[in-house]
């Protein structure tokens, strides 16, 4: 048994349309760069979109919202990319717009077969709008449920054949909350290793979420975005 | 330095007062960046809420584009730090174990609550940690301009713009004037090198207490 | 080996035959710590809810007395094998990341409950991971002798000891047979060596299909 | 400003009459061994203590019963030790039993500034009687309260004197979730190491969740729990 994918077609073939997907990073910052640009490429349409952010026009997951893939989006800070604001003027995109800790703590209790929950975060603002207030000890929280996707893209550091995955400095971000939420698991790494090159105390994500994994070739750098060999 | 760049580093000097170690400090975007310039104790710890305890500066010859803050901007580690993923970040946040949260707003009502996620009439498209951060920092400290570009004041009998939440924040530093917030009332408490309490009040829709 | 550890272990290595990876099995205490003995497939991973992924066996003279499994006997880690707090532990097996459980029980009902935490007259004191795995695992596998000391089956037609979980069970395994649970239904799908439909009657209360 | 106490009576001059203490371990594995041995040695009474067992008889958590000083216990598995049902018939002790991961995971709920949450577990048993029923997307949940203690006593592998922290095999267990749902964590280590040493990809705990350190004198061997300089 591998989990290793040698191409991007058949890593992306689980994705299909009018899926959830969950998509990690910080805007660029440990998004899955390679598994997006496949995605651009990939004839699939309707999707919602669980990520932080959107990319930035032109980057990321700002080319997949360009070529209307993008039929409605969860995440915490759109406002990175200008262009969702015109998507959504013209009503070409839905939004749903968390907090960041909620949009966290959601996929995390999607994970972890918690079916909601209880948060402080934006008791009292527009964006508790219609969510069921509990006083709990006298404290006043909302009522938020858990976030599940059909797949998850993310990226990784290092992973080893089994699917066991380490992450590198602030890349690591919501990589490995997504990596516990979805139906299907894909990622990304810099480096495949073997087995017991991962020391398990150090493991962060365990092998049991992870269900592809492919080598990234595109790759952050100072200068941007580069193709990687 | 431009006069827009001395009146930011004025502000985040005074707010840099504010912070003595042991404490886990969360700066925001824009001016609170600034601060951690000004401070020289080893024991005032920077978190930052993409997953990082131990926020450091970096040179311009070591930046690392998969380390940065909140704002996106490169950053370095510091020795002792540690990197976390989104959820335990805000489990932090949340959970109370960060001392001090210094932010940037958009507005200030006379009650301590403030505006900082979105103006009426625009599209609703950012929030971040900010809520957050609101309820979840043991101290939050608002580094701010007094007046906006066309100097009208952005301390506020009420704010107009959404609340970011009903949590008062516990001081507002700005270029002219420090406030505290005693029981959902502003309280002036120092006034900035060179300022006059009638500027102060000039400049200054809220009431407050002097 | 005495009769009770053969019989154990005929249970044990039928319990094996069901499983095939790539999986992951958490195993329970007694007769299902057995069952690892007996897998020789390299993609059946064995996860404990103390907090490890790729229980292996141990050798006598290699024994950590900090690496154990649930029933706190001493294991050895497999190759690629990860280490985990308790909440993340469970947050697997709620979250439906396990794929197969295999349990010990004190009953199963003839819709496929089962009772194996707590006995009516008796203290209510441990429940461990039951539930969480009744709830969590994608298929449940219980092993069990089919009657208790006194020779009384443990298969009824309903628990009458405090059940786990409104959950069924997926197969049961005795000494005597294998049952599936269909639609709230036991079905016997195989008599063990050596074992006839007359004398598995004669010791099951329940109902089942044959 | 240094975290490491050099005497055991300081490290626990923060646990008072009446506290509620979160104790780590899984049985012995992973418990605070010196931290319980000088709480046995302490003139303290009437506590509520979060742990997953009571030890065994006459064994860390289970001599602090036999003193008398545990009013009420919270935990999952009172089981191994016998001592903890004669208390019970006794009426010496209030219990009340959750199921493991209902326990770890209110701790991290107290930890995260969650105020409860809806879990499948327990549902329809005797364990839920009373509790709060509701349904989610088709499933039925029950609602859980965060719990929260004012003080943790856990244990680790290596502390560096900021208080980060790594683990050692399986006697991480509830330690990490037990340090971020106290107002006071006091740990024990086998190694106490400078700043900079653990790398900042594999520390556990944060350093923000520690407030005492002390080097652990007993320790868990397969021979039993010895005394160690």
């Amino acid at each position: 048994m591998t989990k290793v994918h040698q191409d991007i077609e058949a890593a992306l073939s689980c994705v299909k349309n009018g899926h959830t997907l969950m998509v990690g990073g910080f805007g660029l910052i440990g998004a899955p760069l390679t598994l997006i640009d496949g995605l651009t490429k990939k004839d699939v349409a309707g999707l919602t979109v669980i990520s932080n952010n959107l990319g930035e026009k032109g980057k990321g997951l700002g080319i997949l919202l360009s070529q209307k893939k993008i039929k409605k989006a969860i995440g915490s800070y759109f406002t990175s990319n200008r262009e969702v604001g015109e998507f959504y003027q013209r009503g070409d995109i839905d939004l749903e717009l968390l907090p960041q800790g909620t949009l966290a703590e959601s996929m995390r209790a999607g994970g972890a077969g918690i079916g909601g929950y209880y948060t402080k975060t934006s008791v009292g603002t527009d964006l508790a709008k219609g969510k069921e207030e509990r006083e709990i000890n006298g404290v006043t929280y909302i009522f938020e449920p858990a976030i599940r996707a059909n797949v998850a893209l993310i990226r990784a550091w290092k992973a080893d054949t089994l699917g066991n995955l380490v992450y590198y400095k602030t890349a690591r971000n919501f990589n490995p909350v997504m990596a516990t939420a979805a139906d299907v698991v894909i990622v990304e790494v810099d480096e495949i290793v073997e087995p017991g090159e991962l020391p398990p105390e150090e493991i962060v994500t365990p092998h049991l979420f992870v269900d592809g994994i492919i080598k990234a070739t595109k790759i952050l750098t100072k200068e941007g975005v580069i193709d990687y060999e | 330095m431009s006069d827009k760049e001395q009146m930011q580093n004025l502000i985040a000097r005074r707010a840099a007062k504010e912070l003595a170690g042991p404490s886990i400090v969360n700066l925001g975007i824009g001016i609170p960046t600034l601060v951690s310039k000004y401070i020289d104790d080893e024991n005032v710890f920077f978190h930052t809420e993409n997953g990082l305890l131990g926020v450091a500066d970096v040179e311009e010859d070591k930046i690392d584009p998969n380390l940065v803050n909140a704002g996106k901007l490169p950053v370095g580690e510091s020795i002792g730090a540690s990197f976390f993923n989104s959820a335990e970040s805000f489990a932090m946040i949340r959970g109370g174990h960060i001392d001090v949260a210094i932010l940037g707003v958009l507005q200030v009502g006379q009650n301590g609550e403030i505006a900082n996620w979105a103006v009426p009439g625009k599209n609703i498209m950012g929030v971040g940690g900010a809520m957050d951060l609101l309820v979840g920092a043991k101290k939050v400290i608002v580094t701010m301009t007094h007046t906006n570009k066309e100097g009208i004041s952005k301390i506020l009998r009420e704010c107009t713009y959404p609340i970011t939440s009903t949590r008062s924040v516990d001081m507002i530093i700005t270029e002219l004037a420090v406030f505290e917030v005693v029981e959902k009332q502003l309280k002036l408490i120092e006034l900035m090198p060179g300022v006059s309490i009638e500027e102060v009040r000039a400049k200054t829709e809220a009431d407050f207490i002097y």
